[in-house]
């Protein structure tokens, strides 16, 4: 029951984060469905948001060595609007593709394979 | 037993939502819950985010994702949602390879957040304390919750830092012994700049893209 | 408010001070009080816009239940809704179609969290509150969408897509609408915004100057759009799609969109209350003028708390005015198409805010006269002092002062600004600011 | 006064190239078709005639018994003491020449005008057939051919004048290239080339032996001048003549050495003369003591190099022991035999006479000025140059092979049918009688007959010439009963032929055409030549040169009588035949009458035997000649010593036996002769009592080794050419079987190795490499072609797993 009474350490927050990374690259992985693809990036990239923003956090590390301050924060917002946009040509990409071959299906979306 | 630490619990609770609805996205086939679960997963990161002191981080992560970017996968979802596309199945193969890939990746980041935690909560001076329990003995340790610092009981300004970090002015680094790193941070206005006119040709471009493809009498109808 | 609990309240309770019961029974307490001011809110709207679009339509409107006014109409149709049975269609996405309403109920509901009612009588005092509100108030589309998608209906569809598109297209200009109050206070901590504009009515930021204004109309617009208020209530448009999202929908998860509905409208009010219209603070500075020139936020224990529940009063009559504002737009305004609505969006509020936002620079940088700089009412304030406070906090981090001190007395900070050494980067920031 | 005479010849010398060059730069732009080419060609010919007339008379007037003038106008180079230079050497000689071929060749340009006129416009050649069978057709050459002629006649008298040996070398050699321009005038015929070629390369054999010649000279004596040439100190560099006859008072007051020569000499003359007025006379003929050949110190001192290098001292004592030892004087010989040598080629005498009857291809102008009256004459010219220096063997070659060479030719020409070779036969046969005529002391005689020769021979040759131009033709046997078609051109080679068979009446008043005294006085030298000595052969030599007269006579007029007489045999070529207009036929009238007159003595000495102004002219200059072989040669091989009589002992020599003069036997010998010769052919071919196929038919194998030219050419053919031929093609042949095939087989073998080599290298190794590159990468390819299958998911688990590698090796790896 110790979770609840210690503190937050910063390997809490590194944690949650690998798990969000996995499983959001688990989901690019397993989806066929193209928005799922498109899902797990974005979860990849909460994952690695998380570490950011934990790495940047006064509260989380007693080493201020391993406070990178405002980068974290700065990086992530970073992160974020960099996933808005790219979720917009993702999608437009993704309707293109529907537009053409009337299918989101992307193991049909193999015509360049080798 | 101890005081129940709040800010713990609270933690406790949002990571759980987040990686449990993360989850959910990865086990779920149909792709409009997908998304519905994705909101979730997000929104409690940008818990997390509070939690962390990083609210303003955690309001964009709201309003940019969960507000913005889900609204346009969700957009995304319903224009190609039909009955066949909703729930593509996945073969079991894939699953069992994604499953021990996944395994693995996570097999090797666990431990070593786990370790950077240990580092991280090492006072500078001290020395490696094997368990955080073990270091409340020893008379002049103390225990690493109090070692921490407090939760934000009040509001804290991280957005005007923020601010001025992108206009280049880093007030969390006036605290900076070496004067030349001091004066020498330029911020991230350039970066910010960048980014920002990046985006705007990637939107454009999207915006291209997903264009209404009538076939039009003059070819500055569809522009 | 939960140091008073725990010594007080616990010391009468006979329990030693615990400050997590403080802190739950304020949390309850908080909660309790944001879900009434939906619920009654609900109720009491709802009572209003019937008589008001009676009135508008020349009849009575409700005027049998409870009395004369009918006042206890509302009441009567939730016992109903409640009551009736509650429905789903076959092809629905269950799960959905429960969590839909609900979503959007929350999302109204969370955005509550952050909007202070008056100084410090807030449930969560975030110093991004109002990227918060509108961030959370943001979310309740997702009810809709998914409320329109899970009740597998096209007209749900069409009206949940068109949702989308309405409101993630409005999220531009109101927010813009909001950088721009923000810009003005240096701060998106709604408590220090409302009380910026302490004093007379001419501290009010819609009187700072002739774009503030023009901001607080396209505001008010916008506002009334994203939350999907007539003349842009596309989603739900009778006329074309039966009911719009909530076509499947009855019962009780029904009058949560309703509820959740009623909540942003009042919610978006309060927003623009406190952004544009001095919030809690009257046109006239009553507690001041009492209180011999003593500002409200500066008293202590009783005199605090009266006058404190008269800023509540008057935020909550500047809420209720904009919510009478919205219906008697609904009820006089016929319903825009789809592209007129998108078109008012891009191509008119856009833009306008657009040069608002330059012209309020200008107005800022070139410090050119306006009524909130004198500070009627209450002393005279100078620009971006909200910002020079972090300033020093930051300061006081560099010379390991606690940063609460700061934060505290910043009055009495306000005079050494000079003999405090700033960094380059900070005098750097004076000049980019003040000047 | 005198020292004009040189400036006049050399003027009368440059003319001609002075129009050559004019011709060669301007000559197609001259008139039309370069017509102005002819007078630019005549005017310079005329001109340089006119001043050789001038210098003629100023030189008989000049005080008699004057010395050669010689002198060098100009030194080409200098090499030690080897001096080239352009020099003139002027004697009595020179002078004739000079007039006679400036006069001849004018005639023959007047009558090239008219001959070559065809050549004014477009000319096809009806010899040459294209390998399309049409014939050639080629722009006239008129302006060439009259370009030639000037180079030819500024050589001619470039050889004339020349001061020494040298520079006679250099023209000799340009008018051999004039006459092998002129043979191969009409280039595109094979037989005109092929005759050009003979010219040359015959020419070229003849002065292989010249080269010796003037190498001995110039090694023994150091110089190449014929006279004393004075410089401007004063000291004067002894010439050629001056060192083999030293200017001495007499032979037996100068050296002990000669003594015996002057004896016998004077015994000679005892024997011969008889009484002293003939001595006196001889001396007053000669006008001095005539110098005895003596072997230059030179030549004794090459010949006795071997002695000087055993350390004996080559002082005056030493010279005149080996002298009297006989040394040096084969070197003498050699060196007489040498020029010879080149005399025999340029006169195309007996071993070397092939090129002369080719020559025929080229037009008649050419045969008749180049072939006949000068440039063949050149070597009889030079040979009489030479005389001084001939020793008594040389004399006695010379006059063998004139000897053979005048019987040789004429008795082809009796069987030829080709009039112009008819003339060229009898060109060969008369020169022959020159160098006989030198050969047995008869220089006088020799050069008499040259210039008249030069006279009548060109005469005929323009006759036939002017034949031709009427039938189109030169074989005989298409001609005949011309004479009323073209009478000038018959009697004019009536009288040309008359000359030659030198018709005259002897003993009573010495009258007669030209070619009687020349050819009289050969017969008369040859005589008392032959009465000297009891040697058979030297008789034989004098019946065979009064038979070969004969022979002249009788194919000479078998020629007349064949082309003007009887009926014609082409009535096609009979009817076409004209007269050739007057500038031809006058030329024929002027030669004619010089063809008469020319040798003809003054009406004054008719009756006494003194010789005509000519023959006085020639006998002023008649240089010393040798008469008695002293030599050791003859004297080892127990020959009695051979003796040449002085010429004037044909005059005035008796013959005991008949109580005659010889000249008188001579001159009715060889009317005689001629008159039997005359009657055959008169027999044979105008009254026709005598069928000629029959006699054809009797003497069959002579007829037919007289048509095969006594085989000559099969000869030569045999011996030279062919094993020439054999010889070169068996050096072709090793040249291409083995030198050739090893070197391809070291070239195959080595391109073999190294292609194989290269190959192998590049095969294997290059190619290798490169192909293994190659197919390593489609390797490659296909392998990482089924990595991208285009699923992302794959990618995707792909960077995962890479990631995780990455994470393992940093972690354990490096960190490990």
């Amino acid at each position: 029951m110790w979770l609840l009474t210690e503190p937050v350490g910063l390997s809490h927050y590194l944690i949650v984060g690998a798990i969000m990374f996995v499983s959001g690259a688990v989901c690019m992985a397993t989806k066929r469905n193209a928005l799922g693809v498109l899902m797990g990036i974005e979860l990849v990239l909460n994952g690695a948001n998380i570490n950011f923003v934990a790495f940047g956090s006064d509260f989380l590390s007693r080493n201020p060595s391993y406070g990178i301050g405002l980068d974290g924060q700065v990086i992530a917002i970073f992160v974020i609007v960099l996933a808005a946009a790219e979720a917009a040509v993702a999608l437009a990409i993704v309707l293109n593709f529907y537009n053409n071959y009337s299918t989101v299906d992307v193991d049909q979306a193999d015509e360049l394979k080798g | 037993m101890d005081a129940i630490n709040w800010h713990s619990m609270f933690f406790l609770l949002f990571a759980g939502l987040a990686c449990s609805f993360a989850l959910a996205v990865v086990c779920t086939s149909n792709v409009v819950r997908m998304a519905f679960f994705l909101i979730l997963s997000l929104a409690a990161t940008a818990g997390l985010f509070f939690l962390a002191g990083a609210d303003f981080v955690g309001a964009m992560q709201l309003v940019l994702y969960v507000g913005g970017t889900l609204v346009l996968l969700v957009f995304g979802v319903m224009l190609t949602a039909q009955s066949p596309f909703v729930s593509i199945r996945t073969s079991g193969g894939d699953w069992v390879l994604a499953a021990m890939v996944g395994g693995s990746l996570l097999a090797i980041l666990v431990p070593s957040a786990l370790v950077i935690g240990e580092r991280a909560n090492q006072a500078p001076g001290q020395a490696v304390a094997p368990t955080i329990k073990s270091a409340s003995a020893g008379p002049a340790a103390e225990t690493p919750s109090d070692a921490l610092p407090a939760p934000p009981v009040e509001s804290r300004p991280t957005a005007t830092r923020i601010g001025q970090a992108l206009l280049g002015v880093r007030v969390d680094k006036l605290t900076e012994q070496d004067e030349t790193v001091r004066n020498g941070l330029s911020g991230y206005l350039l970066p910010f700049e960048i980014a920002s006119i990046h985006l705007l040709v990637v939107l454009v471009g999207a915006a291209f893209l997903a264009r209404a493809k009538r076939r039009a009498k003059s070819k500055f109808s569809d522009a | 408010m939960a140091e008073f609990i725990n010594t007080k309240l616990l010391f009468f309770l006979g329990l030693e001070a615990d400050s997590v019961v403080g802190l739950v029974i304020v949390a309850l307490i908080a909660a309790a009080l944001i879900l009434n001011v939906i619920a009654v809110g609900a109720l009491i709207f709802i009572w209003m816009e019937r008589k008001i679009a009676g009135r508008i339509q020349d009849r009575l409107g409700p005027t049998r239940v409870g009395g004369q006014f009918g006042w206890l109409q509302t009441l009567a149709d939730g016992i109903k809704l409640i009551a009736k049975e509650d429905l789903m269609p076959a092809a629905a996405d269950g799960l959905l179609f429960r969590l839909a309403p609900y979503i959007a109920f929350c999302a109204s509901f969370g955005s509550f969290i952050a909007l202070p009612f008056a100084t410090g009588w807030v449930g969560l005092e975030l110093n991004v509150a109002v990227f918060f509100v509108t961030a959370v108030l943001g979310l309740e589309v997702f009810g809709v969408i998914l409320a329109g998608y899970a009740s597998a209906s096209k007209w749900s569809l069409f009206g949940a897509m068109r949702e989308a598109a309405q409101v993630i297209s409005y999220e531009v200009p109101l927010g813009l609408c909001i950088v721009i109050p923000v810009m003005i206070a240096g701060t998106m901590d709604l408590t220090k915004i409302g009380n910026e504009q302490a004093g007379w009515f001419t501290n009010w930021y819609m009187f700072h100057d002739p774009f503030t204004f023009i901001t607080s109309i396209v505001y008010f617009t916008c506002a009334m759009a994203s939350v999907n208020r007539a003349p842009f209530d596309l989603a739900e448009a009778e006329s074309e799609l039966v009911a719009g999202f909530h076509t499947e929908y009855s019962g009780l998860r029904w009058s949560y969109f309703f509820m959740a509905e009623y909540g942003s409208m009042f919610l978006v009010s309060g927003l623009g209350a406190i952004l544009f219209c001095g919030g809690w603070n009257g046109p006239i500075p009553i507690v001041s003028i009492v209180s011999g020139g003593q500002h409200a936020m500066h008293l202590e224990g009783w005199p605090f708390f009266i006058a404190n529940l008269l800023g509540l009063a008057n935020f909550i009559f500047k809420a209720a005015l904009g919510v009478t504002l919205m219906m008697w737009a609904r009820w006089s305004l016929p319903r825009l198409r789809i592209d007129q609505v998108i078109t008012t969006c891009w191509k008119y509020c856009t833009p306008i805010v657009g040069v608002m936002f330059v012209g309020v620079l200008f107005w800022q940088g070139l410090q050119l006269p306006s009524p909130h700089d004198l500070g009627l009412g209450r002393g005279k304030v100078e620009a971006g002092s909200v910002r020079e406070g972090w300033l020093r906090e930051a300061e006081a981090a560099a010379s390991e002062v606690p940063a609460e001190l700061q934060v505290r007395d910043r009055a009495t900070e306000e005079k050494t600004d000079e003999d405090i050494d700033l960094p380059r980067s900070a005098l750097l920031v004076d000049e980019s600011r003040v000047e | 006064m005198e020292s004009s005479i040189p400036i006049l010849l050399g003027a009368a010398w440059l003319l001609p190239l002075v129009s050559f060059a004019l011709i060669l730069f301007f000559g197609p732009r001259m008139g039309k078709a370069g017509k102005g080419a002819s007078y630019v060609a005549i005017g310079a010919i005329l001109t340089g005639f006119v001043l050789s007339l001038i210098a003629l008379i100023q030189w008989s007037q000049a005080p008699e018994g004057q010395r050669p003038l010689t002198d060098n106008w100009y030194t080409l180079a200098e090499f030690g003491s080897l001096q080239l230079t352009i020099g003139y050497y002027i004697d009595t000689l020179t002078v004739i020449m000079f007039t006679m071929v400036t006069l001849i060749a004018s005639c023959i340009h007047f009558y090239a005008v008219g001959y070559m006129h065809e050549e004014l416009h477009d000319v096809t050649d009806h010899e040459v057939t294209l390998s399309d069978g049409s014939h050639l057709t080629r722009p006239g050459r008129f302006h060439r051919f009259f370009q030639y002629l000037s180079l030819f006649c500024f050589s001619m008298l470039g050889i004339v004048i020349s001061g020494n040996i040298a520079m006679t070398f250099v023209f000799w050699e340009l008018v051999g290239i004039c006459s092998y321009f002129l043979i191969g005038f009409y280039i595109e015929r094979k037989s005109a080339s092929t005759a050009a070629n003979k010219a040359f390369i015959v020419n070229r054999v003849g002065d292989m032996g010249m080269i010796i010649g003037l190498m001995v000279l110039f090694t023994t004596l150091g110089t190449f001048n014929f006279g004393d040439i004075e410089d401007s100190e004063g000291n004067k560099t002894a010439g050629i003549f001056a060192q083999v006859r030293p200017e001495t008072g007499h032979a037996d007051e100068k050296h002990g050495g000669e003594s015996d020569h002057a004896a016998v000499g004077n015994q000679q003359f005892i024997l011969t003369g008889g009484g002293a007025p003939s001595g006196e006379g001889s001396e007053d003929h000669h006008g001095h003591a005539a110098p005895a050949l003596i072997v230059p110190d030179g030549m004794v001192k090459a010949a006795a190099r071997d002695r000087i290098a055993a350390g004996e001292e080559p002082n005056e004592a030493n010279i005149e022991k080996w002298r009297g030892e006989g040394l040096g004087h084969g070197l003498l010989i050699v060196a007489g035999l040498g020029i010879f040598c080149g005399c025999m080629g340029k006169s195309a005498q007996f071993p070397l006479h092939v090129w002369l009857p080719d020559a025929m291809e080229g037009p008649t102008p050419v045969s008749a000025l180049v072939h006949s009256a000068t440039m063949v004459a050149a070597g009889v010219f030079l040979a009489g140059r030479f005389y001084p220096v001939f020793t008594v063997e040389v004399l006695l070659v010379i006059a063998v092979i004139g000897c053979i060479t005048l019987f040789m030719a004429a008795t082809i020409a009796i069987t030829a049918t080709d009039i112009k070779r008819v003339l060229a036969y009898s060109t060969l046969s008369q020169l022959g009688y020159m160098m006989f005529a030198l050969g047995v002391g008869g220089w006088v005689a020799g050069m008499l007959h040259l210039i008249t020769h030069a006279f009548f021979k060109s005469l005929l040759f323009m006759c036939s010439g002017s034949v031709i131009h009427a039938v189109h033709s030169n074989e005989m046997t298409d001609m005949g009963g011309l004479l009323k078609k073209m009478p000038i051109t018959a009697w004019t080679m009536f009288i040309g032929c008359l000359a030659i068979i030198g018709a005259g009446v002897p003993l009573v008043l010495n009258l007669g055409f030209s070619g009687f005294y020349s050819k009289d006085a050969i017969l008369a030298q040859a005589l008392s030549f032959a009465t000297q000595s009891d040697n058979g052969i030297y008789r034989l030599m004098f019946f065979v040169a009064a038979a070969g007269a004969s022979i002249t006579a009788f194919y000479m007029f078998r020629l007349w009588f064949m082309t003007f007489l009887g009926k014609p045999r082409d009535e096609h070529r009979y009817e076409h035949a004209h007269e050739s207009p007057k500038v031809m036929t006058y030329p024929l009238l002027v030669l004619s009458f010089f063809a008469i007159f020319v040798a003809t003595p003054s009406f004054t000495d008719f009756f006494n035997n003194s010789s005509a102004p000519l023959t006085g002219a020639l006998e002023e200059v008649h240089p010393v000649g040798s008469h008695t072989a002293h030599s050791p040669l003859l004297a080892a091989k127990g020959e009695p010593a051979m003796i040449i009589p002085p010429e004037h002992e044909s005059h005035v020599g008796m013959i005991e036996s008949m109580g005659m003069s010889i000249h008188a036997v001579a001159g009715v010998i060889a009317i005689s002769t001629a008159m039997g010769g005359l009657l055959l052919a008169c027999c044979l071919y105008w009254w026709k009592v005598i069928n000629p196929a029959e006699v054809r038919d009797m003497f069959k194998p002579i007829y037919r080794f007289l048509l095969g030219k006594w085989w000559f050419d099969e000869l030569y053919d045999k011996t030279f050419v062919k094993p020439t031929f054999f010889l070169s093609r068996l050096i072709a042949g090793t040249d291409k079987n083995i030198i050739d095939r090893l070197i391809d087989n070291i070239a195959a073998g080595t391109r073999w190795f190294c292609t194989g080599f290269d190959t192998w290298i590049d095969r294997l190794f290059v190619d290798g490499l490169v192909n293994w590159v190659a197919r390593k990468t489609y390797a490659v390819g296909l392998a990482l072609r089924a990595v991208q299958t285009g699923k992302i998911r794959q990618y995707i688990v792909l960077i995962v797993v890479c990631t995780v590698a990455l994470f393992l090796l940093a972690t354990f790896g490096f960190a490990g």
